[in-house]
């Protein structure tokens, strides 16, 4: 029996169907939650994707923080339960201090949709483990408010701990501090990600010679999952 | 050195989707009796010289072509009140 | 507050109304009254008034317009022609789709975020209400000069009101245009097209039947949104102090139109409308009237019950309001709980503000008056039908005979020579990378994309395990419908069909936006009905119908109008999208073959504009035969995938096309011009029917068979490899250069 | 009826991308002499009941867990003073 990952659908999410596919191409069994549905039905691991929440207004995830799913998410992550955030849901992840920081306009001030290229910086999340240390992949980047913010003190830290998840390189889209494209908690099962690995999963519609780059976030918490016997 | 404000809001007669949203968000946080939230602009301003009535008239002269967008909506200019931040509480 | 009633308009035949400031002519207010018996009343004559103007009644275009179905060829892939919201063509496998291109120019020039976010919201509740699942979306736009001022302030805003509100709805943007001309400075060009994707099963239309069922409001509440003139009216039924401030812009609501969007396709497949229709133009009067008029007739209404965002709102102005994000719907009773249901989910508003009635009246109620008492149809189907007066324009002779001739217009002949003309012409605003603004899109959301801009056309996949997808490609020019609007529709319609064929699909269906100036001048009037004629001749040509599409009338700024501009989109089925055809060169070694025939045509072109600023002579010939054969070909070479890449050679001629191939797969090409034809013409001519393919040397033959099976003119020009542009013998562009002059263009204007 | 206002602006070592761009345009403006340009937020709240202390409590409770995100922004809560608008100049 395979890992059951499930997928949030909140108010103005978008990229729910495309997470569900991701998952389902990398062998798991795909599970859509509901916002409003105060249970995670006994899945091994949750994908927040990306999207508007709620149109993003007042602030991106500021209100899909508090849906009902957030209440028993945010304990059974804080309990080890294997979390992506993408986008829309690293936003969110951040809103509801599962991870430090924030994300704000990009400085462009233009919302940005690209081929970026990024460098993984750690292996040791649930969510990276199929990479290697400085390997480089494309993904697509669509991001308004993508710009990663935190006090320096929490930059070194994030940065000591090994806790900065991939880089971006050639480009910084978004004016994101030290270039940092995704993160993770400490203990490495919450991993928030802004870049889109779910669009980089079929040769049929992945970024131009690089179309399966993304697929790998998804085949790591899978192994993870059953290697831990799940 | 003068800190000048200026309040962008919606025209009241338009829609403010941001407003709704957040108005329509409040009962979920057990928040009542909320009848309406509109969200605009503030804009702060530092300029060299007198915080006076040359000031504002300064920044009224730029304000409908680069802060607010007249069409869909209205400014209030006036000098900064420095208050201090009330939170987060720190 | 007094309120007209239908007793009251009984009661007192001589009042004066204000028809007039409301637009209507004396003949049309004298004809509603002989078709009430009686005045209207003032929420009558305001529903007239808007559902008889020009933008809702077509009364202008009407006539002309009918050419698209008298002439419309033989064909069993429509499933619903014109007239409703879209059509619907047949795709195979039990799919549908329905498509559609609308304007939203005026809009966007007042202001251009909102004026453009609106436009997208608008098309894609147009696709919504067919039952389909929009699934992308493209935007065709025209600005002034792209370094005039005004150009600054209108064209980011429209970019940025089109990713704001397509991205947030989760919308791939697979395709569009940006072009600059003069004549669209005080009048820019916001078309937008949406497709969506329904079983055969699941295609709603917009008709009320069935006595006794409801009829539900949902989506955003009414305020006084682009009620304009109409306040006319409300004024007059306000005490003394008047009516409260009416917005002069709609704003819209993507989120809100997100939610919808998604209710609707739970109640759609739950099965629980009778018949639905979105709020648009003349927002419940005519989704009230049209509904009515299609079904049995009969229908009551209480404005009462309509939840308004400004409670100052008068009846008359409740049933005029634009505002964004609603949609009216007919359930059966038993229906409506499940109905109501799925809308809290989504956490949708929706209200049962009437029911169907076996009369044959639109009857609307307000405080328990009667303030509406109509036929539906003489609303929504039965206004005025004009036959207006054409010329064609006193300058017209003089400008078709201007022709681009060499003692005219010098040409560039030396190799240095050209290779400087042809920097200028891929650094030109018209044919410089558009990344700037089409970064600003998301192309990737729903999975589904395979082809998007730069490409030939758009391309999404429909079905997963099959692989089956459609393709559609928009395009327009507004120089040669100027030199002559018959021809210039059939070209644009023309490179639309070769742009869907150069993918691999085969062009199935054409929906159209044909933006022109005032219809009360004559010379306008020949304008749009030449361009009518053309597309109708030209579809019936190539045996693909017109399903649907849009007039915008009054683009013109005094009394200059804009370069006629319809607009093309066509949409190609392709079986497996796993055999489209690129446009970027990929392998080293690969044969470069240039298929069509080249003519000394520059009438109209890129290079007369960019060169010379001079727009005189005849555009170049269509071959509706031609284009047959071409698309043909094509679509059997990708079926046997024997093409790497592929392009169409439109503006800017064959120097374009070889250079955003090049750029596109970052390797160059060494070509050989053909012989025999002036190097200046082979590389900017902008003939039509031509098509620069890509094959790998083992298929050169096979290639070259499937050419003379279908009779299309081919000539081997060169192979691809290398890091610079080559053109033997006349000059060579590192790759280098040339994309940076292609790619700085448009940031140094608008970043 | 209440009328609160909470000003949001983000906190002073949180680069402001929007700001900046203002203030780049207004030399091409001909305006001069202006150091910084700040962009927040002004949110207006109506509320059942009186405009009082307890009023801005009420909306303190939820301000920092909702209006304002403690770790990029500071905020200040009062009462609304019903200015009225300067502009557009009608
Ligand atoms: N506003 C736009 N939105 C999306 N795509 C665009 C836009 N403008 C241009 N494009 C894309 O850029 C490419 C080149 O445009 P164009 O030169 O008009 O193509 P063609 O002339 O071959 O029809 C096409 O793929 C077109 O869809
Ligand atoms: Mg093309």
């Amino acid at each position: 029996m395979t890992a059951r990952i499930g997928v949030v659908t909140f108010p103005g999410s978008l990229d729910d169907g495309d997470a569900l596919r991701a998952v389902g191409l990398s062998g798991a069994e795909a599970v859509p939650l509901w916002h409003d549905d105060r249970d995670l039905h006994g899945v091994d691991a949750v994908v927040l994707p990306g999207g508007f929440s709620y149109g993003d207004y007042l602030r991106c995830g500021a209100i899909a923080r508090f849906a009902k799913v957030m209440e028993v998410l945010v304990p059974a992550a804080t309990d080890g339960l294997p979390v992506l955030g993408i986008c829309n849901g690293f936003q969110v992840l951040c809103e509801s201090h599962l991870l430090p920081g924030a994300l704000v306009r990009n400085d462009s001030l233009h919302f940005v949709c690209r081929d970026q290229r990024l460098r993984i910086e750690s292996t040791s999340t649930a969510w990276t483990g199929a990479y290697a240390v400085g390997e480089e992949i494309v993904v697509p980047l669509k991001n308004g408010e993508g710009g990663y913010v935190a006090d320096e003190r929490t930059l070194d830290a994030l940065e000591a701990e090994g806790r900065v998840v991939a880089r971006y390189l050639e480009v910084n889209p978004n004016g994101s501090r030290r270039d940092i494209a995704g993160i993770s908690n400490a203990a490495g099962n919450v991993v928030g990600l802004m870049p889109h690995p779910e669009h980089a999963v079929e040769t049929l519609t992945g970024p131009a010679g690089h179309e399966t780059d993304g697929l790998r976030f998804f085949t790591s918490v899978l192994r993870q999952l059953v290697g831990a016997g799940a | 050195m003068a800190r000048v404000v200026v309040d962008v809001m919606l025209k009241p007669e338009i829609l403010d989707p941001q407003g709704q949203a957040v108005a329509r968000a409040l009962p979920a946080l057990g928040v009542s009796g909320v009848r309406d939230v509109r969200i605009g602009k503030r804009i702060e301003i530092e300029l060299e010289g007198e915080a006076d009535e040359a000031a504002l008239e300064r920044v009224r002269a730029f304000a409908d072509q680069l802060l607010a967008n007249p069409v869909i909506e209205d400014y209030v200019i006036h000098a900064a009140d420095d208050s201090t931040s009330d939170g987060p509480a720190a | 507050m007094s309120i007209d009633t239908v007793k009251a308009a009984e009661a007192t035949p001589e009042v004066g109304q204000p028809y007039a400031e409301l637009g209507l002519k004396p003949d049309e207010y004298a004809r509603i009254r002989e078709i009430l018996g009686r005045r209207p009343t003032s929420s009558e004559l305001a529903m007239y008034s808007v559902m008889w103007s020009e933008h809702c009644s077509y009364k202008s275009s009407k006539v002309h317009l009918r050419q698209f179905g008298d002439k419309a060829p033989p064909t069993d892939a429509l499933l619903v022609g014109m007239g409703e919201n879209a059509g619907v063509v047949d795709i195979g496998q039990g799919y549908a789709v329905t498509f559609k291109v609308e304007s939203h120019n005026h809009p966007s020039y007042v202001e251009p975020y909102q004026g453009a976010a609106t436009g997208v919201g608008g098309i894609v509740r147009d696709i919504l209400t067919m039952g389909a699942r929009p699934v992308a979306v493209m935007d065709p736009l025209r600005f002034g000069p792209a370094d005039a001022e005004d150009t600054r302030r209108v064209l980011p805003g429209v970019v940025a009101g089109i990713g704001g509100y397509g991205n947030c709805l989760g919308l791939p943007n697979i395709g569009g245009e940006v072009v600059f001309d003069p004549t669209y400075l005080g009048n820019p060009l916001v078309n937008a097209l949406c497709v969506g994707v329904m079983r055969h099963e699941d295609i709603k239309l917009a008709k009320a039947s069935g006595p006794g069922n409801l009829v539900i409001l949902f989506g955003a509440r009414t305020g006084g949104d682009g009620i304009g003139g109409v306040s006319v009216l409300a004024s007059e039924t306000f005490d003394a102090d008047g009516p409260a401030k009416r917005p002069s812009v709609q704003v819209g609501d993507p989120f809100t139109e997100k939610i919808l969007i998604e209710a609707c396709l739970e109640i759609f497949a739950a099965d629980l409308v009778v018949g639905i229709q979105d709020l648009g133009g003349a927002g419940i009067s005519c989704a009230t009237s049209e509904l009515a008029s299609a079904g049995t007739g009969g229908m009551r209404v209480d404005l009462d019950r309509v939840p308004l965002r400004d409670a100052t709102l008068a009846p008359e102005e409740i049933l005029m309001s634009e505002s964004q994000e609603r949609m009216c719907a007919i359930v059966e009773p038993a229906k409506l709980e499940p109905f109501l249901a799925i809308c809290a989910r989504w956490g949708v508003d929706a209200t049962v503000i009437g029911e169907v009635t076996d009369g044959d009246r639109l009857e609307i109620w307000w405080h328990g008056e009667l303030v509406v008492q109509v036929p539906p149809r003489t609303v929504a189907h039965e206004g005025p039908v004009y036959e207006r007066p054409y010329s064609r324009p006193a300058d017209q002779d003089a400008l078709v005979a201007d022709e681009p001739k060499a003692v005219r217009l010098p040409r560039p002949s030396t190799g240095p020579e050209l290779r400087a003309t042809l920097l200028q012409m891929v650094g030109s605003p018209n044919l410089a990378d558009k990344s700037w603004v089409t970064a600003q899109y998301d192309r990737y959301v729903q999975g589904n994309t395979v082809l998007a801009q730069p490409e030939n056309s758009g391309m999404v996949r429909v079905d997963e395990e099959t692989g089956l997808g459609v393709a559609i490609s928009t395009d327009g020019n507004g120089r040669y419908a100027r030199l002559d609007p018959y021809v210039g529709a059939q070209l644009a319609l023309a490179e639309a069909y070769r742009n869907v064929a150069t993918t691999g699909a085969t062009p199935l269906a054409v929906t159209n936006c044909l933006n022109f100036g005032s219809p009360e001048d004559p010379s306008v009037m020949w304008q749009f009905s030449e361009a009518v004629r053309g597309l109708a001749d030209g579809c019936l040509e190539l045996g693909i119908p017109v399903t649907g599409g849009n007039v915008s009338f009054y683009n013109q700024t005094g009394e200059t109008a804009i370069l006629p501009t319809p607009v093309i989109g066509v949409l190609g089925v392709i079986q497996d999208v796993s055999a489209r055809t690129p446009m970027g060169f990929s392998a080293g070694g690969d044969a470069i073959l240039l298929l069509g025939e080249t003519r000394e045509e520059f009438g109209g072109s890129e290079w007369a504009h960019e060169v010379h600023g001079h727009l005189g002579g005849r555009p170049p010939v269509v071959n509706f035969a031609a284009e047959r054969s071409l698309a043909e070909l094509l679509v059997s070479a990708s079926g046997e995938r024997l093409l790497t890449a592929a392009h169409d050679v439109s503006d800017g001629g064959l120097a374009q096309a070889l250079s955003e191939m090049a750029l596109r797969g970052d390797i160059g090409a060494r070509v050989t011009l053909p012989a025999g034809l002036d190097p200046f013409v082979a590389l900017f001519a902008e003939s039509a029917a031509r098509v620069v393919v890509v094959v790998r040397p083992a298929d050169g033959a096979r290639l070259l068979d499937l050419c003379s099976e279908h009779a299309v003119p081919v000539e081997r020009i060169g192979v691809v490899g290398g890091s610079v542009l080559e053109a033997a013998g006349l000059f060579e562009v590192p790759l280098d250069e040339l994309r940076a002059t292609w790619t700085s263009t448009l940031p140094a204007l608008f970043s």
